[in-house]
Formats: C-alpha cells, structure tokens, sequence
C-alpha cells in the first residue's frame, strides 16, 4: 500500500484553525483596499498576504508539508516557473507587474 | 529534478514504498496546470489598462460582492478537505456529507460568477468591448468552468462511495479530487489579488 | 509515375531556363534588366555603415564557427579511422568511462569562445538600435505596409508613393512603419537588416547609402497570399537630385481635358477614386497605392512587374491574374483590402485608363 | 484474469483499436509517424517543384502557401513527435524493466487523441483548403479572414494534439517515477530513456502555454475577442511570445529524443561505454531547463528592445555549451573503441555530422544584428533542416534500424540500409547547404515564386533535384522494411551484443515483457551480465553468460485489459472538433462528440480498474 496515509497530519481542529486565519487575511486584504491610508504600500502587502495564503492551502489543506518531496517538486517547478517566464514576458512589453 | 533522486525508491531493498502513482500523475497535471493560468492572468495584466471606451476595472468591479464569493470559495477547501480526512478514516457517511456541502459552495461561487457576468454584460463589457474585456471573461470562464469540473467529480466521487470501488483503494479518489479543488482555490486567490483587488 | 514524368519534363525545362536566364525576356517580373552582379539583393553585399556593421559582425562568427565544425570533423573522422574494426585483429578496447579533467575542459572552452563573440554583438545590439542625432539631420520617412504592397510617406515634403523609396546618399534615413493590416517586415539587405512592420505599433529603421544607386528590398514578414510579391526598391541618389525628385513628387497631377486620356479620367472617376488617390484631382482614397506620379515609378505591384504600357494592360485586363490576390474579400467599410479586383474593363476604357497613367510623371 | 492476458495480446484490427499494451501503441505510432513523413515529404516534394525554377508555376500561391503550413505541420506534429513517442512508449517500460507504462488505457488515449487530430488537420486539404498562415500562425494574419476555416483547423488541431501530448507527458513521468525495476535507480536508467524524460518535462510545462494562445486565436476568429486584434487594442507580439514560449521548447522536445538514441546507439557499435555518462545526462537536462529561456530569439525582428534582445541573445548562444558537451562526449565514446560501421552506426554519425553543422549556424542566429538580415530567408530554412532533418530525423533512423529487430524479431537488409544512409546524405546535404547561400543572398522564406536575376535561381534547382534524392533514399528504406518482412535475417534476443534491458527478452518481446521482473545492480546491467572489466579495463566475457531467462507462467502475470473506450473517446473529440469548425450549425455535431467522448470516459471509469502496479 502506498503512504498515501500521512505522517503527523493536522486533525480537523487545525483545519478549522486554518480556515479562520485565511478568513481574517481576506478581510484584511479586503480592508486594504479601502484603507488610503496605505495606498503607498497596498500593492506589496496585497501580495503578500495572497501568498500567505495560498502558502496555507497547498502546504496544509493539500498536505505538501508532510509528503514525500517528489510531489512538491513536480508542482514547485510551475510554480516558480510561471511568474519569472511571464515577468520576463511583461517586462519586454514594458509592463509591470501587480 | 536532482531533488528528486533523494526520495528514489529502489535505494531501499527490493520492494520499497513507491509514490502513488495517480498522485503524481496528478502533482504533475497541477505543475502543468500553473503554466495555464499563468498566460491567462499575465494577459489580463498586459490588458488590464487597455479598456478602450468600455468601462474600465475600477469603474465595474464590485470587491464586497466579489470577496463574498471568494471567501465562500476559500471556505469549500475547508468542507473539502474534512472530507478528505473522513474518507482516510474510512467514515463514508461524513465524507458524503462533506463532499456535498464543497460541491454545494463550488456551486454557490459559480452562481455568483453568473450573476457577475450578466451585470458586467449590462454596464456595458462583453468580451469583444475590449481587450481587458476579452482577457478578462475568458480568464474567469477557464477558472469557472474548472469549478464546474470539480463539482462533477465531487459529485461522481460521492456517488461512488455508495459503491465498494472508491472504499477499495483506501480514499485514494478523494484525495486526488481534493488536490485538483484545492488548486482551483489557489488559483482564485491569486486572480482574487492580482485581477480585482489591485485594479481597483 | 507522376512523379517521375514531372521531374523529366523538370529537367528538361530547367536546362533551358538556366541557359536563356541570362539574357532578358518578356518575363513581367524579371530584374535581370534594371540589376545587375550574381546577387543583387545579397545581404553580405552591404552599401552602407548599419549594411557593414552587420557584415563585419557576421564573418568573425561565421569564421569561428567554420573553425569549430572543422575542429569536430577532424577529431571524428580520426577516431572513424584509427579504431574502425578490423577484421581479424584483436586490438583490446579499454573501457574508458570518462574523465572529469577533459569534460571541465571541453564546458570552458566553448564559454570562453562564446564570451568572445558575446561582447561585439551586444555592443552592436545597442548601436544599431540608436536613433540618428539631430546633427545628422536625417530624411524622416513614414513606411506604411499594406497587404501587398508598400507606401512611403515623406512628411517634409507630403506626398506618398509606393513601394519605391527614393534616399539622399551620405545622409541616415529614420524610417517609421507600421501596417494597416497584418505583420510585414521592410527588409533592404544592402542597406541594413530587417525590422518587422506591426499594426498597432511603430518601429524604427536607420538607412544609409554610401552611392547612388538601386537597392532591392523584399517583404520578409509572411503576410498571405502575395507575400512572394511584395517587393519594393530603394533609388539613392547624390543629395541635389533627391531634393529635385522630392520636388517633383510635391507637384499635384494635371488631368488632360482632351483625348484618351481624359476618357481614362472619366472612368478613372467612376470605378478607380475609390481606392487610388490622384493629388490635385477628386480622387484621394489612400486605400490603395498613391497613383499621382505612378509614370515616374520603374515598377508596380509591389515592384514585382516593370512598369510599361504591355504590363499595365495585362494588369487591368485581369489584376488578381498577374499577381495572386484575394479581392472578392474586399471589405471597403472596414477597410480590409485584400488586392484590386477585375472590373471586367473593356479595352477601349483600358487604353483610356493606360493614356491617363502615362501623363501622371 | 489468465483470459485478460490472451485478449491483451490478441491481434486484428479490433485488437489494435483495443489495445492497451505500450509496445502495440507503440507501433501504431510508428507506423502513423510513418505515413504522415510520406505525407509531409510528398508536400515538401511538390514545394520544391514548384521552386525548382524561377516563377514556377506548377502550384498556385493559394496552394503553395496550404502546402508549406501544412508540411511543417505534419512533420513536426505528426512525424517527429510520435516517431519519438513511438520509441519512448515502446521501449521506456522496457528499459526500465517494468512491464507496461503507468496508465496503459490513458497511454492509448493519448495515441487515439494524437491519430484523430492527425486525420483532422489531414482532411482539411479536402474541405476547403488547409491551413496556410505558417506553422506558427502570426496573428493578425491567422485571425485576418475569420470567414474562412482553415487555420481554424490549424488552431484546433494542435490543441488537441497539444492535448495528447501533455496526457502521455504525464504519463512517462509517472512511469519513470513510479514503475522501475528494483536497483534501476534514476542515475541507472539509460541515457534514451533520461531524454524521454526530459521531453515529457519540456511537453508537461511549455504546452499550456500555446493551449491558452490556440484559444485566444481560435476566440478571436470565432467569437469577436481582440486578443491580437491592433485595431481593437490587443497586441499582436503577445501571441508570437506564446507561442514561441511554447515553440522553442518544442523544438528540443523534437532533438532530444534523437539525441537519446545516438547515446546508446554508439557505444553498443563501438564496444565502449558512454564517455562521461553523467554529463550527458546532466546536459541534457540544462538543455531542457535553458530551452525555456530562449524563446524570443525568434522574435528578434519583432521589436523587444536591446536590453531584452541582449539578453535573449547571450541565453541562446549558451545553449551551445551543454549541447558541446554532449557532441564532445560521443566523440569521446568512439574514440578508443572498436567501431562496427552497421547501419545504425552509421545514422548516429551522420546526426553528429548534420547536426553540428545546424547547431553552428544556429549559433550565427543568435548574434541579433546578424539575425537581422537571416530571420525569415533561407538561412533560417537551412538551420532548421539541418537540426530537425539531420538531427532528428537521422537520429530517428538510427534507432529505426537499430531496434527494428527487437520489435520485429527480424534485422533489416544492411546492405540496402547502407544505400538508404547514403543517398540520404548526399540528398540531404544537396537540398539544404544551398539554401544557406539562397538566404544569405537575399531570398526569403514562404514565397511561391521568385524572379529571375536576383541569382537564386541555379542553387534552387539543385536542391530540388536533393530533393528527390532524398525520395529515392526514402523509397529504398520502404522496400528494406518490406523485403525483410520474409527475407530479413532472424535476430535473435541479442544481435548487437547490446548493453541494456530490452536485449535480454525475446524479439518481439512477450506482451508482459519480463517473465520475471530483473534486478539492476548498474547501469549498462546487460553488458555487466556478460563482460567482466580486467584490471587493465579490458572487457572479457564472463564465462558463463546469462542465459536470457524467459519461460513465464503467463496464468501469474496481470496484464491490463484491452479497452475499446479510448479509441472511442478520441474519436467522439474528433466529431466535436468538426463541429467547432462549423459554428455555430457545428454545436449539433461538437454536442454528439462530447456524448461519445462522455461516453467514452464514463465506461473507462466503470471498467474494473487496471491493477496498480506498485499493489
Ligand atoms: C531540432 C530542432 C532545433 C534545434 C536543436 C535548434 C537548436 C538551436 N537553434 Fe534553432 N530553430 C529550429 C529548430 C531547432 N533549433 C527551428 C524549427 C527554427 C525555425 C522556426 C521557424 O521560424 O519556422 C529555429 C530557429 C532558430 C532561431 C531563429 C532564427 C530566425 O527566425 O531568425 C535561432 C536564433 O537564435 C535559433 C538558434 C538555435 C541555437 C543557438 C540552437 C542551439 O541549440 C544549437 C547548439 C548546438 C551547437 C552549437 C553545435 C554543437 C556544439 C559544439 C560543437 C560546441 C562548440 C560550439 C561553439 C563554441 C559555438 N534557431
Ligand atoms: C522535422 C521537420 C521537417 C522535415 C523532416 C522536413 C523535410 C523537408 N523539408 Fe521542410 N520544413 C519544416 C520542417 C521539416 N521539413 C518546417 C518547420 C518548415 C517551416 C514551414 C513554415 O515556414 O511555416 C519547413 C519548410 C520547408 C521549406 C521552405 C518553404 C518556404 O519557406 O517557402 C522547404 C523548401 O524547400 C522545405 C523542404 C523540405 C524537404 C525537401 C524536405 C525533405 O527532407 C522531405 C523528404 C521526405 C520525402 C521526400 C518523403 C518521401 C516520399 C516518397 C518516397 C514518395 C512516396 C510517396 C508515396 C508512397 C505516397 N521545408
Ligand atoms: C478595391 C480597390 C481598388 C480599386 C477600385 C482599384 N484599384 Fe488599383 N489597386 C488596388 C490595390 C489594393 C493595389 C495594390 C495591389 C498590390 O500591388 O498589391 C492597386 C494597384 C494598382 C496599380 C499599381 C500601383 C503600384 O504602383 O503598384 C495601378 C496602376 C492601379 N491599381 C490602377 C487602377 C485603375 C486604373 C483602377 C480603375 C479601373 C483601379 N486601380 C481600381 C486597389 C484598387
Ligand atoms: Cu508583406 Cu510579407
Ligand atoms: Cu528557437
């Protein structure tokens, strides 16, 4: 059988737990964009906050923490692949990004 | 790739513990699946200021509404993955449940995109207004309609679990629906960001 | 079978093209006539210091990478020689597996060559990519690509031609192009290297002729069915004759009041104005080449067909029969012109339309 | 299951259709790969008639414009690539030591996808007209004519075809990951196999990229979107960096392969190991990683600025390096060896010899001024025959003669394979070493027709007699294979005296391949098994050589099932891909071809699953 059965996973109450902090980041990004105050910095801290999350999904919610690196690897190369060929793209295009 | 070689199988004895195969067909398929909706949002963005004498982001967007469904979308990674954590405790019936209530918020969120459409369609944006209208819908329709897929499977997959097939091999189907619902999810996060949030 | 009858019939016929090639025929398309040396349109051939510059560029690559093939050959046709498999005898084979010493060797060595060339491309990248300066007060020139054929606009001046370039020598020429239709790209090998011509957008090319003369171009941008035959050609001339012919070319035409070619002028009003302008006159359609001075140019159609009286009615008997174009897709409201259809003219309205054309120098 | 294992290998057509055992899908790609090189090269044939004297007239522009799109097309799309998957599906699992690829019934997905898309852009020649914007179908002028289908064609075809090959990506992956033999670990599998890999890696990343541009062009045309329309805003060059995005990792996709069989084609002929395995294999995988860094070296006409077209010109000329090394180790393999001149031997050399010569002027491509005056004549032709047609497509001749006996249990005529090569070097060469002085002197690419006096015309002629060399060189290869259908000499598990895997099974192999699944202790295990390294390093045969173990109880082994619904989803795509040419009256027959294909995937589903090989 394969390890598809996990080694310390998070139980339920961390999911809850999860769920509730990318529920507060949307609403703070939400209020970022209404704050203008913070319209100097708004565009980094949106994307941050972006990567919080989707650095919470992919290492909790689908458990690429805890697998073997073959799986992060394969989706780790999109991932970063993506954004320096398409900066590179934009960039000719004298467009920047965000 | 030099990575890879670390978790090689066959270093440990004859009949060593090998990834799952579907999963990695799957880790494989999302890797792919990144590329796709990288062009499709780095055209939105090479678009997102050409509105000719359509209406512009700024002028259509609606953030509150749009980060209501986002969140609703955001909160079936949550139904998704309890049911995923059900099927691997083998509870059948919760994970039903589970699988039901994701397939009902993915549904919700497309719902919402609908009515999204319709009202950017009546102030004025279709796909041929512009350019940021083309790149646009056409972004949104390719993440809508993987929603849509996902819902399929959500529901095949519950269907399924009445069945003995899906309890043979341990879950293993949630799971690999879960991963794909997931990145559709992270998908949104980031058109939630870059597409709406920062063009207002 | 097929085939084979084909490549027969082929050789035959080739043998005697090659050898009347030569000398001119009436072949509406030939250059022979109006060029002359092996390859007019050589790219290796240049007549002007962006021309040069990439020429000089060229040869130090070109000779290094001579050197490199010739360097690998060797060592394989060595090796096939020295340890070729000899019937009968018994050399033992070492199974060599590798040698770290020779693969450091053999990565840093090609780097190090390539560091060589590197260094005079990028530096040229950013030359020839400079604007003229002010100083060099240089001949500005609007190119405009159409699907087939080019016009040329000369804001000093406010005349537009087509597909012939008239340049002043000793002095840049700035070029900015864009197109009406699709992706071309303005091409005059002797004078400097391509640069595509994009809807939407404006791009820039300097020119330069050290002599007067003829210099062949050639659209290098697939554009459709007439991509093969739009051509066009650069006259450079000492600086008092192109500010002479400049002069020329701002004149507006004067339409004779009597004879054929005021015929022509009548049916020129009903069927051509809609696309061709004549200045001075009603018709200013820029749809379709600028007519006013069409006597003055040596070709047309896209400087693919000498331009003289049998040419001309071969081309108003039928257009899209000398040069394959698509008119029946003409959409003149949105502007998409895909070539100029037979209007079934007779021969009497074509000597009329010939005459008028004759009289526009 | 003893059943499953006798229909599994059963043969007739049906048992074609059905097929889900890697090595029968593996020919039906090759024998397709074949037809459409016919079908491609005819076209190539009728281009270089038309251009054989000045003003041709044997094709009109409307043709001649259909018949270059459509033969790169088809050579690109429809012969090197499934002449690689041909290769990579028949002998991947076996190189591995497995029994069967990851996926077998997805692997038959992928090649019925592959074949209905081939006969989707096929038929267009008869409905109208094919394609004919160029293979890589600039907008606007791909978009320009929305009234007419063809490059509708043209867009649809190669998204489904992109379709198929990112599955059986996926598919080799996860093969390679998941299903070696015990010991065969990643820096042990042989160098073939390392390239298919990389391949699947460059195919899994780089096509959703043009998968989105397809789509924009086909909306474009079709549904009113201004993607690449300048008049409405949009930008042409965007689709020119997608699709070279794709493009220029494509084109690797293409050499690699051929790249990975000239590494186990010499050193079986020369007695010798790969020199410097490891770099070979490490350079092939920066090739793939540079590969993606490129792309724009195609545009460097288009307008990127200097600081963009600099760059993009140091990362293309670097690619040189890996690529040396690669060149520099097999000229180390032969040398020192004892080199046997058979056929295969004899295509590997001349893939270095061609290929060099198209990676050098290659090279001369990436010095952007000078590409200023190449980019779109004839220089640019040459280069890209020299590299696909000396490259991968020798490369692919090689391993054609080299494991035609494995598949076939029969050697091919090596005095007619002799005469194949060298007609085809000397044709190749006279058709395409003169297009670099055409394309320097001034003659650009995809026109029809070229007038007299700009000096173009001697060398034309002369390669359109290449040309037909090269048929000749292709006709004599047709009657080899058919000849040695009875003549050819029996082969034997091992005629070479080979170095890997598929050399200790029988030709053809059993449909279960290994009776017994083998265990590696090291790379090249075969020649282990039968030579032994003195001190001296010289190899001497084990006394007792391995005799090759193969009597299976076939009742124990678990083959896959034969499946109908692949072929059946594939075909249901091609009714729904007709339809979408034919909007809107189309969506009757696009909404029958998702039925069939839903149809399709729902029985596969239902079907008892095949057994997961690591249970
Ligand atoms: C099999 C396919 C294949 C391969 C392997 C390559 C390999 C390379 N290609 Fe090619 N290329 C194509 C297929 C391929 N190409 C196609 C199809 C097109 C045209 C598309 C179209 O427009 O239709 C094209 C077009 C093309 C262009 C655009 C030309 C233009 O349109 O203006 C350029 C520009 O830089 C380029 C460069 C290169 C380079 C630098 C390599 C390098 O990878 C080559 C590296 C190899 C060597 C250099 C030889 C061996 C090395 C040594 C012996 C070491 C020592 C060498 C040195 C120190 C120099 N190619
Ligand atoms: C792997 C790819 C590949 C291969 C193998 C070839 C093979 C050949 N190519 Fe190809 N070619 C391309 C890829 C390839 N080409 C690409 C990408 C383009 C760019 C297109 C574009 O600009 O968009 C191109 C363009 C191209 C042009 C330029 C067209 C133009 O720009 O106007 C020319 C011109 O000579 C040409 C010629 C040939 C020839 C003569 C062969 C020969 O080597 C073919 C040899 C094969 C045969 C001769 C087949 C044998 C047939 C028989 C034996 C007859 C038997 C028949 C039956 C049994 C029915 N090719
Ligand atoms: C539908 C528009 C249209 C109409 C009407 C039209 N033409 Fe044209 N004509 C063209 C186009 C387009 C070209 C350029 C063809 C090319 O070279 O690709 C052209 C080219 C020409 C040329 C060659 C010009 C050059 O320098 O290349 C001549 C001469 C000419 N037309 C004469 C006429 C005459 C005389 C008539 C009337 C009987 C006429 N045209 C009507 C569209 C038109
Ligand atoms: Cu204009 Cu080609
Ligand atoms: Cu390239």
């Amino acid at each position: 059988m394969s390890e598809s059965t996990h080694r310390p996973n998070p139980r339920p109450r961390d999911y809850w737990m999860i769920a509730v902090v990318l529920g507060v980041i949307t609403a703070a990004e939400v209020a970022v964009t209404y704050l203008d105050a913070l319209d100097a910095v708004v565009a980094p801290l949106l994307i941050a906050m972006a990567m919080a999350k989707f650095w919470l999904v992919v290492a909790f919610f689908m458990h690429l923490r805890f697998e073997a690196p073959i799986y992060r690897n394969l989706f780790l190369i999109g991932v970063i692949a993506t954004p320096i060929l398409f900066g590179v793209v934009l960039f000719t295009f004298g467009v920047l990004i965000g | 790739m030099s990575a890879v070689t670390h978790t090689d199988p066959a270093e440990h004895g004859a009949h060593p513990p090998l990834p799952h195969v579907r999963k990695v067909a799957m880790w494989a398929f999302l890797g792919s699946e990144c590329l796709f909706f990288g062009t499709l949002i780095s055209t939105f963005l090479l678009y997102r200021n050409r509105t000719g004498d359509g209406p512009t982001a700024a002028e259509i967007f609606d953030i509150p509404f749009t980060s209501i469904s986002s969140f609703i979308l955001l909160m079936s990674s949550l139904t998704m993955v309890l049911a995923h954590y059900a099927s691997e405790r083998k509870d059948w019936r919760r994970m039903r449940v589970w699988l039901l209530a994701t397939a009902l918020l993915g549904m919700t969120f497309l719902a919402g995109q609908v009515f999204e459409f319709t009202e950017f369609v009546h102030e004025g944006l279709t796909v041929t207004t512009s350019p940021f209208g083309s790149a646009f819908f056409v972004m949104t329709s390719f993440h809508g309609a993987h929603v849509a897929v996902g819902v399929i499977l959500l529901l095949a997959t519950a269907f399924m679990s009445f069945g003995g097939k899906l309890r043979a091999d341990g879950g293993m189907n949630v799971e690999l629906v879960a991963l794909y619902w997931h990145f559709v999810d992270i998908v949104w996060i980031v058109i939630f960001t870059v597409v709406y949030l920062l063009q207002v | 079978m097929e085939k084979s009858r084909l490549r027969l019939s082929l050789l035959a016929a080739s043998i005697v093209a090659l050898a009347v090639s030569a000398c001119s025929s009436d072949d509406p398309t030939d250059l022979g006539s109006i060029v002359e040396g092996d390859f007019p349109q050589n790219s290796l051939n240049p007549a002007g210091p962006q021309a040069r510059q990439i020429d000089d560029l060229f040869w130090l690559v070109f000779w290094i990478a001579v050197a490199v093939f010739v360097f690998v050959m060797v060592a394989l046709l060595v090796a096939l020689v020295r340890y070729r498999h000899r019937e009968g005898s018994d050399r033992q084979v070492r199974q060599v597996h590798g040698n770290t010493k020779l693969e450091i060797l053999w990565t840093i060595i090609p780097v190090v060559i390539l560091a060589v060339i590197a260094v005079p491309t990028v530096a040229t990248i950013f030359d020839l990519r400079e604007e003229p300066l002010p100083e060099e007060n240089a001949l500005m020139v609007e190119v405009i690509g159409h699907q087939w054929w080019w016009e040329f606009r000369y804001p000093e001046y406010g005349f537009s031609t087509a597909n012939e370039m008239h340049i002043p020598t000793d002095r840049p020429v700035y070029l900015s192009m864009t197109s009406v239709d699709v992706i071309h790209s303005f091409w005059v090998p002797q004078l400097n290297g391509k640069r595509d011509v994009v809807p939407g957008r404006t791009t820039h090319l300097t020119l330069q002729a050290d002599e007067p003369g003829v210099y062949l171009g050639q659209c290098a941008e697939f554009c459709g069915l007439a991509h093969a035959d739009m051509r066009h050609r650069v006259f450079a001339h000492e600086e008092a004759d192109f500010q002479q012919w400049a002069i020329d070319q701002a004149e507006p035409a004067v339409i004779p009041t009597e004879g054929l070619a005021a015929e022509g002028w009548e049916t020129f009003q009903v069927i051509c104005s809609a696309c061709h302008a004549i200045d001075g006159t009603s018709a200013s359609s820029q749809l379709a080449p600028n007519l006013t001075h069409f006597a003055s140019r040596t070709s047309f159609g896209g400087a693919t067909f000498a331009n003289n009286e049998e040419h001309l009615r071969e081309w108003l008997r039928n257009p899209p029969g000398m040069k394959p174009m698509d008119p029946d897709r003409n959409d003149l409201a949105a502007g998409r012109i895909l070539g100029m259809p037979d209007f079934g003219l007779t021969e009497e309205q074509i000597d009329g339309l010939i005459a008028l054309l004759e009289t526009l120098k | 299951m003893a059943s499953t294992d006798h229909t599994a290998h059963r043969g007739g057509a049906w048992g074609w259709i059905t097929s889900t055992d890697h090595k029968k899908i593996g020919i039906l790609y090759g024998v397709s790969a074949i037809m459409f090189f016919l079908v491609g090269g005819v076209e190539a044939l009728l281009i270089r008639t038309q251009l054989a004297l000045p003003n041709g007239d044997v094709l009109s522009a409307d043709a001649y414009n259909q018949l270059f799109t459509m033969h790169a097309t088809t050579m690109v799309f429809l012969v090197v690539m499934p002449a690689a998957a041909a290769f990579t599906n028949y002998f991947l699992p076996i190189l591995l030591g497995a029994r069967d690829v990851a996926f077998p019934r997805l692997n038959a997905l992928s090649y019925w996808i592959f074949f209905f898309g081939g006969m989707f852009l096929t038929i267009s020649f008869f409905v109208g007209g094919a394609p004919d914007g160029g293979w890589f179908g600039y907008a606007p002028l791909s978009t320009q004519v929305s009234e007419v289908v063809r490059m509708d064609y043209w867009a649809l075809g190669l998204l489904i075809l992109g379709l198929a090959s990112v599955l059986s990506a996926v598919n080799f992956i996860t093969t390679v990951f998941t299903m070696r033999a015990p010991g065969m670990t990643l820096m042990r599998m042989p160098v073939f196999a390392w390239m298919a890999f990389v391949v699947a890696f460059l195919l899994l990343f780089s096509l959703p990229i043009v998968t989105v541009g397809l789509f924009q062009v086909f909306l474009d045309r079709n549904l009113g979107t201004l993607f690449f329309q300048a008049a409405g805003g949009g930008d042409p060059v965007l689709w020119q960096h997608l699709f070279w995005l794709f493009g220029h990792p494509e084109v690797y996709v293409l050499i690699l392969p051929a790249m990975g069989i000239v590494s186990e084609v010499l050193p079986v002929f020369s007695r010798k190991p790969l020199f410097g395995r490891s770099f070979v294999i490490f350079s092939g995988i920066a090739i793939g990683f540079m590969g993606f860094g490129v792309w724009a070296h195609h545009m460097f006409t288009s307008g990127l600025g200097p600081v963009a077209e600099a760059a993009f010109a140091l990362t293309t000329m670097f690619i040189a390096v890996p690529t040396g090394v690669k060149i520099f180790n097999w000229l180390g393999t032969i040398w020192g060896g004892s080199i046997r001149f058979k056929t295969p031997m004899l295509f590997s050399l001349g893939f270095i010899a061609m290929f060099v010569i198209g990676g050098l002027s290659g090279v001369t491509h990436s010095i952007v001024p000078a590409d200023t005056q190449q980019h779109d004549t004839y220089y640019v032709v040459a280069h890209f025959h020299y590299v696909l047609f000396g490259g991968a497509i020798f490369g692919l001749f090689a391993g054609v003669y080299y494991w035609w006996p494995k598949i076939t249990g029969r050697l091919l005529h090596e005095g007619w394979g002799k005469l194949h090569f060298w007609t085809m070097l000397i044709g190749f060469n006279l058709t395409f070493a003169p297009m670099h002085i055409l394309g320097l002197a001034g003659m650009p690419r995809r026109t029809y027709r070229y007038p007299k006096g700009l000096g173009f015309e001697f060398w034309n002629f002369v390669a359109t007699v290449g040309s037909y060399l090269i048929a000749v060189s292709i006709l004599v290869f047709l009657w080899n294979w058919w000849r040695s259908r009875r003549h050819g000499e029996v082969a034997g598990n091992d005629p070479w005296d080979g170095r890997t895997l598929e050399w200790t099974i029988p030709s053809p192999p059993p449909h279960y391949n290994f009776a017994t699944v083998p265990t590696v202790h090291s790379e090249d295990s075969f020649w282990h098994d039968k030579y032994r390294e003195d001190e001296a390093g010289i190899a001497v045969p084990v006394a007792a050589a391995p005799t090759t173990l193969d009597t299976a109880a076939e009742e124990d082994i678990h083959m896959p099932s034969p499946s109908y619904y692949p072929a059946l989803s594939g075909f249901g795509m091609f009714i729904a891909l007709i339809g979408f040419v034919y909007l809107p009256v189309g969506l009757v027959a696009v909404a029958a071809g998702l039925m069939v294909t839903m149809w399709g995937l729902f029985g596969w589903a239902m079907e008892p699953l095949t057994r997961e090989p690591h249970e």
